[in-house]
């Protein structure tokens, strides 16, 4: 027999309730948010000022072959060392790392919200795959003072580099190959699309070190930290819309101490699936942010510009793209806050994040598309933001996992046998 | 024994992939980089009958139609580059407008130019507060003796300074709201770029284009009453007829293109290998290519069917303006899929998908955005109130 | 100058900080939702099961013109009057009325669980629109002993008489009027699409009583309570998903003492607006629950039907359709917790309870395509139960606020100029 | 002067049009509810000519071809009721293949029954356990002297009551991988409800139709070699040759359906008034509309391309799969939007739009599914690897 129904809910109130809902927004992070505004608006905003325009011509702050000029890798480096010392740059990392361990939740909040600043380098406050993230803080040894303590304060700037020309999404049947020689290792092949590696100082490079067939398919699979004079730089991978970012990666023949193992050998591949949650908690913020921020110009170009004698928001045509564009962005959101809560639960929240991943990637370029639209043959003008953001929310479907790499992992995830 | 018109479009479509065959990506690229006019693919394709396939064989044309400048739009622009997008200026808006409307005079002056490749055309029309609705331009022609004095600012007017034309529209008398479509001219202005009275700054559009974007400023400038094209002020309706081929063309274009990023796509999921198979096998590739190649397909049909319907002298603006919705629409899911397609690869420069994709993106705002074709339907084809 | 975030990471350390975000469930509610499982398998089962096909063939349990027949109805009174002893019926309606007050999350995540139920006649179990709702809780007098209470108990049961034939959305435009007559009301009008207007003891009808010239667009109407014998009802409104479910009403100079009118006089609409969210929050909570049900029900579906020799779901065409049903519908239930979260809070919620319906009710919709669509010819078949969710989930595009009207609040809400 | 094919194509039209009207809703409302033939309406279509448009004129038929047919179809479709559909079963797969695939005998026979509405006819293809893949039957014809013994079941098979000939496919060789589409037979069985060796029951479907469906049990059913249509063991071949104007002719169904749900939402739009207007003057009611129209008439355009690449004796099968996919999903698409545009109404069987609505739905599903078809056009026509 089922048990009355009052009986549980006087026996609840009087038992110490575990937490239930709430999207409150705690006052740490009230006030880091609140800050980094300021912190943008009083620290970032001069540089970018000084800047001009080289900030966003497409024709201006790059070398003919994409990559950014000096004076602008100058000032995405003194916005990022600022960050460090004010204590943004890569407060989601453990206080033992010298990080403020704030939650995901905040980090997910305040990537947001960066990205809704109308200001070009903000998004150089937080540390993003050029900074330090979990498989770095798995340091030992002099591997702390080298490598990640000035990654934390910013002096240093790193890269992962993972994906290869051969196996685009199937990465663990990657070709790069780490090989004992003596107590060495050496280290052969060759990678793509590697963010941040034409800066970056080392680079967490990952290699089998075990076949398959003994390891594994996801086992066998190492991180060696690879300085920058040890590789050498390819081509510029340059995609519309984030030109200079990429670039390819050759390891010829690199003889590596065991010094230079991270973390622990034939297990990165698990390491860095434990930390994927975290990259697409980013992903989506930046993602809802961009959004949110469009959906605010729209609003005001709509409420401003006037065709046939009325203000063109008082279309449907108009008014609707804006409302489903609301509607999604805050669907993206919520799904954004819960997979963060997720991983502070301590939880992998594989298809969360997938979801997340997917959702909101969508939603940002079908808002992107839309608000080029409303704004007319203005939306397609390059002096103007909009077809940038198009481009931008182009890539995000396919990088980091396509689309359709997250919708087999969500499959997979809720039980479809594949 | 007379070839049907099916083999003569078949022949059309294989002697334009031919030639469009010889101009390579580089050959393309260098152009755009550079906002440099394809002078040699021109030429080529006068030298072959292409930029005169539909005026009159007594101007030296070939004395076809729409439906076939249809097809070689499509053909240059499957092939790649921006061989088909070219024709909307001088064999549409120039060489249509002209053949339709112009005096004998003009017709013998303007027309075997344009069949040889020697006069290029450009279009004063779009003004900075009249996007959509062409009747509010604010550019007026005022009659002095047998000249009239013309002032007002065109924008986003492409390849001012390569044209040996512009066709310019100007209001003549004030909007009289019961003959609303009363009151424009237009006007036949040689050498554009090079009158004092016209003074022209490039704007920046986000686009690959081979050729610039201009801001044109008009402050007096004198264009004698002979060089009206049709009459006087019954430009906007002239306008409107030509405008129609204008978009069957633009359609066609985007048809073109949308295509080509379903060939290109589908070659690459043929030769990328990843899991041990190539990526066309699993359906969330080709799935989706397969409805846009359908949807082109069928988009195709009613762009045929209305240059069809404008040869014949219907009325075809149902037709066009699904045309111009759907051809646009579809291009862009589809060259957007090719991108997908692609994964990183598709947002190079190397795989041609991405230039693709914008291209056609452009096509779902301008010459006319998709939501005025949308209230264009309803009001005028489906019989419900005007909604704007 | 801003402050270096150190400082405020520790001055919030110390204080006590409001809460944060969660998203878990507290041990009331999932008491709860475990007994509401017990109850429906232990109570409603038994009585579905003996009335059989009754409940699922459409040829059956109606009369020609769509009423239910008595048998049906006296099932679902069964249920209701037993979920009321039970102590779920109503719960979340305020102590002081005999409710349990439990928090509309709660509430949410209860009426979501019963929707994911796969027994007929679970939909009675929680109070739906012929239920008691916080309009109601404003009896007094009389009226309490009289309505109010009854309708706890679930021993009677009441609609709204808003939607009239001439208004649709346009509410406020209503045509039925009371007027004074001595100390009297005298009521003329007609209603259509009135949800439980068959069957209720009595209506809460919604009339203009002052003009909108005197009062405004949203004032001037009162909330009536009539009693079954005091109109009639017209031809039943039968939807297809939701036969014999609506009807017609006819108001005939139906006189109306002083005590009949629920709130106060001319309040109505500001009332009724006031809980429209939980309305929604219902809406959302159901669509969410079926989306789920139908995803679990594919997901067998795919991993046992075989065709080329594989199993289903081997095909991405159906695994991707799985897939993204599953982000929508998880995106549609953070939406939910959101929005009653903020009717906890006393918030009103407005954009965001249109943005949960607008969105619950598409993701429901496309679901209930796809699931369809997987079964192949099985899904169309009448006996199984796709078509029907199929059809439920059309049903919730229109009632209860359009989809486009749903739009344009959200649009209004943020800011758009309509 | 000879009339031309557009000429014809609209009398064609606007008879058909004119017959349909005499037929209301109620009409068919009262044969769906009661699950009965349409009789009168079958006769009148008869004895205007139209069960006869694709048949030879030497069997009394009008010697036009599938586009002809698509025509009426589409039109009847859109007039209301399930004028279009009716076609299938005994023009389409009874006709067509007998016209086709038929001996001179049993043309002579059948084709002049077919015209005068006297023979109908129902198709046992379906099994329960070969949905999709028609080559995986199990049904099987053994030979006996000169005649066939047949075992096996049918299942989603319309009207095997009301028909006096089933087209009956069944396998009469093993499955030989080297050449799959050998080894069936099609055989026509005389008054299928009647035989012992053919049992039926009737299934339950949540489609407003006024045929029944049955499964049908077929045990040691024996019939002549005579009765063989085509030749034994080529029966797959013929049935796929048969196959494509089933498809064109459902998509001829699906886009009548579609452009009616256009029709009744338009006509609501501009009699409906909330907000002190109609509600077709709002962007959000009437775009959508707008856009199905333009969808419709594409979709319409390469359906008539398909039907006539038909009748030419061209490959169809890349416009027979798009007018497939698109058809029924712009329909779907289409009277989905018209119950919208309806609000509570739509839902009523008053206001017929839910009835085509439930009807637009099945075509995405049967007779073969969209991504079937996705399958097939990327498989064949996109030169992609074989997915499933």
């Amino acid at each position: 027999m089922y048990i009355p129904i009052l009986f549980y809910v006087h026996m609840a109130q009087s038992a110490e309730t575990s937490p239930g809902v709430s999207f409150g927004t705690d006052d740490e992070t009230e006030l880091i948010l609140q800050s980094l505004e300021e912190f943008v608006e009083q620290e970032v905003k001069p540089i970018a000022d000084d800047l001009g325009e080289t900030l966003t011509n497409p024709r201006l702050g790059h070398e003919p072959n994409g990559r950014l000029t000096d004076e602008v890798l100058e000032a995405r480096r003194e916005v990022r060392r600022k960050s460090a010392e004010a204590g943004f740059y890569a407060m989601n990392m453990p206080e033992a790392v010298g990080g403020e361990d704030v939650s995901a939740v905040t980090w997910y909040r305040a990537n947001k919200h960066l990205a809704k600043q109308d200001v070009p380098l903000a998004s150089n406050v937080l540390a993003g795959p050029g900074g330090p993230k979990p498989l770095l803080a798995q340091a030992e040894g002099e591997q702390v003072e080298r490598y990640l303590e000035p990654a934390m304060r910013a002096e240093k700037t790193t890269a992962f580099g993972q994906t290869e020309p051969g196996v685009g999404s199937d990465s663990p049947n990657m070709e790069t190959r780490a090989e004992r020689d003596g107590d060495e290792w050496v280290l052969n092949g060759q990678k793509q699309w590697i963010t941040n590696a034409p800066y970056a100082d080392f680079i967490q490079v990952f290699a089998r070190t075990t076949p398959q067939e003994e390891a594994g398919r996801h086992g066998g699979i190492t991180c060696f930290i690879v300085e920058s004079d040890e590789y050498e730089i390819g081509s510029l991978n340059n995609a519309v819309g984030a030109t200079g970012m990429q670039a390819e990666v050759h390891f010829d023949d690199v003889r590596l101490s065991d010094d230079r193992v991270l973390g622990s050998v034939d297990n990165a591949f698990y390491d860095a699936m434990s930390f994927l949650g975290l990259g697409r908690v980013e992903i989506g913020a930046t993602a809802v942010g961009h959004a949110e921020w469009l959906l605010d110009e729209a609003t005001n170009y709509a409420n401003e510009r006037e065709a046939f004698g009325e203000q063109i928001g008082q279309y449907q045509a108009i008014s609707h793209k804006i409302a489903r564009g609301r509607a999604n962005a805050l669907a993206a959101d919520t799904v954004g806050l819960k997979c963060a809560w997720l991983l502070d639960q301590g939880e992998p929240a594989i298809a969360e994040s997938s979801i997340l991943k997917w959702f909101a990637s969508n939603a940002f370029w079908e808002i992107a598309d839309d608000v080029v639209q409303i704004h007319g043959a203005n939306g397609l003008a390059e002096e103007n933001p909009f077809m940038d953001r198009l481009h931008r929310a182009r890539i995000q479907r396919v990088v980091e996992g396509t689309d359709e790499i997250q919708l087999n992992t969500i499959a997979k995830q809720y039980g479809v046998e594949m | 024994m007379p070839v049907s018109e099916t083999e003569v479009h078949d022949l059309i479509r294989r002697s334009v992939r031919e030639l469009a065959a010889e101009y390579d990506a580089d050959y393309w690229r260098e152009h755009i980089d550079q906002k440099r006019f394809p002078g040699s693919y021109w030429q080529d394709l006068a030298d072959n009958g292409w930029l005169g396939v539909a005026i009159d064989e007594e101007y030296g044309g070939e004395g076809m139609g729409m439906h076939e400048m249809t097809i070689v739009i499509e053909e240059l622009s499957r092939a790649g580059g921006q061989g088909g997008i070219i024709f909307i200026l001088t064999p549409v808006f120039g060489g249509i407008s002209i053949q339709r409307h112009g005096t004998d005079v003009q017709k013998r002056e303007y027309l075997p130019e344009i069949v040889d490749g020697n006069c290029r055309f450009c279009m004063g029309l779009t003004e900075p507060n009249a996007g959509t609705n062409t009747l509010s331009i604010e550019t007026t022609a005022e009659r002095d003796g047998d000249e009239f004095v013309i002032h007002g600012e065109k924008t986003f007017i492409s390849s001012v300074e390569t044209a040996d034309e512009m066709l310019l529209v100007a209001r003549t008398s004030e909007l009289d709201p019961s003959d609303p479509t009363r009151g424009g001219t237009l006007f036949l202005v040689s050498d554009p770029a090079e009158r004092d009275a016209i003074s022209l700054s490039t704007l920046d559009t986000a686009v690959p284009w081979f050729e610039e974007q201009y801001r044109v400023n008009i402050d007096g400038l004198r264009v004698h009453e002979d060089d009206i094209l049709g009459t006087e002020d019954d430009g906007f309706r002239l306008m409107f007829d030509t405008l129609n081929t204008e978009r069957i063309a633009g359609a066609a274009s985007a048809l073109g293109d949308g295509l080509r990023a379903v060939d290109l796509a589908v070659e690459y999921a043929n030769d990328r290998e990843v899991f041990g198979q190539p990526i066309g096998a699993h359906q969330s590739v080709q799935h989706p290519l397969a409805e846009s190649y359908a949807k082109l397909l069928a988009a195709r049909q009613i762009t045929y069917s209305a240059a069809a319907k404008w040869d014949r002298g219907e009325d075809c603006s149902m037709e066009t303006n699904a045309a111009k919705l759907l051809s646009s629409q579809f291009s862009t899911e589809a060259a957007s899929q090719a991108i997908q397609t692609h994964g990183g690869n598709g947002f190079t420069k190397e795989y041609e998908v991405y230039d693709l994709w914008q291209n056609a993106r452009v096509t779902e705002t301008v010459p006319v955005s998709n939501e005025m074709a949308k209230n264009h339907i309803a009001e005028h084809h489906l019989g419900l109130p005007r909604s704007y």
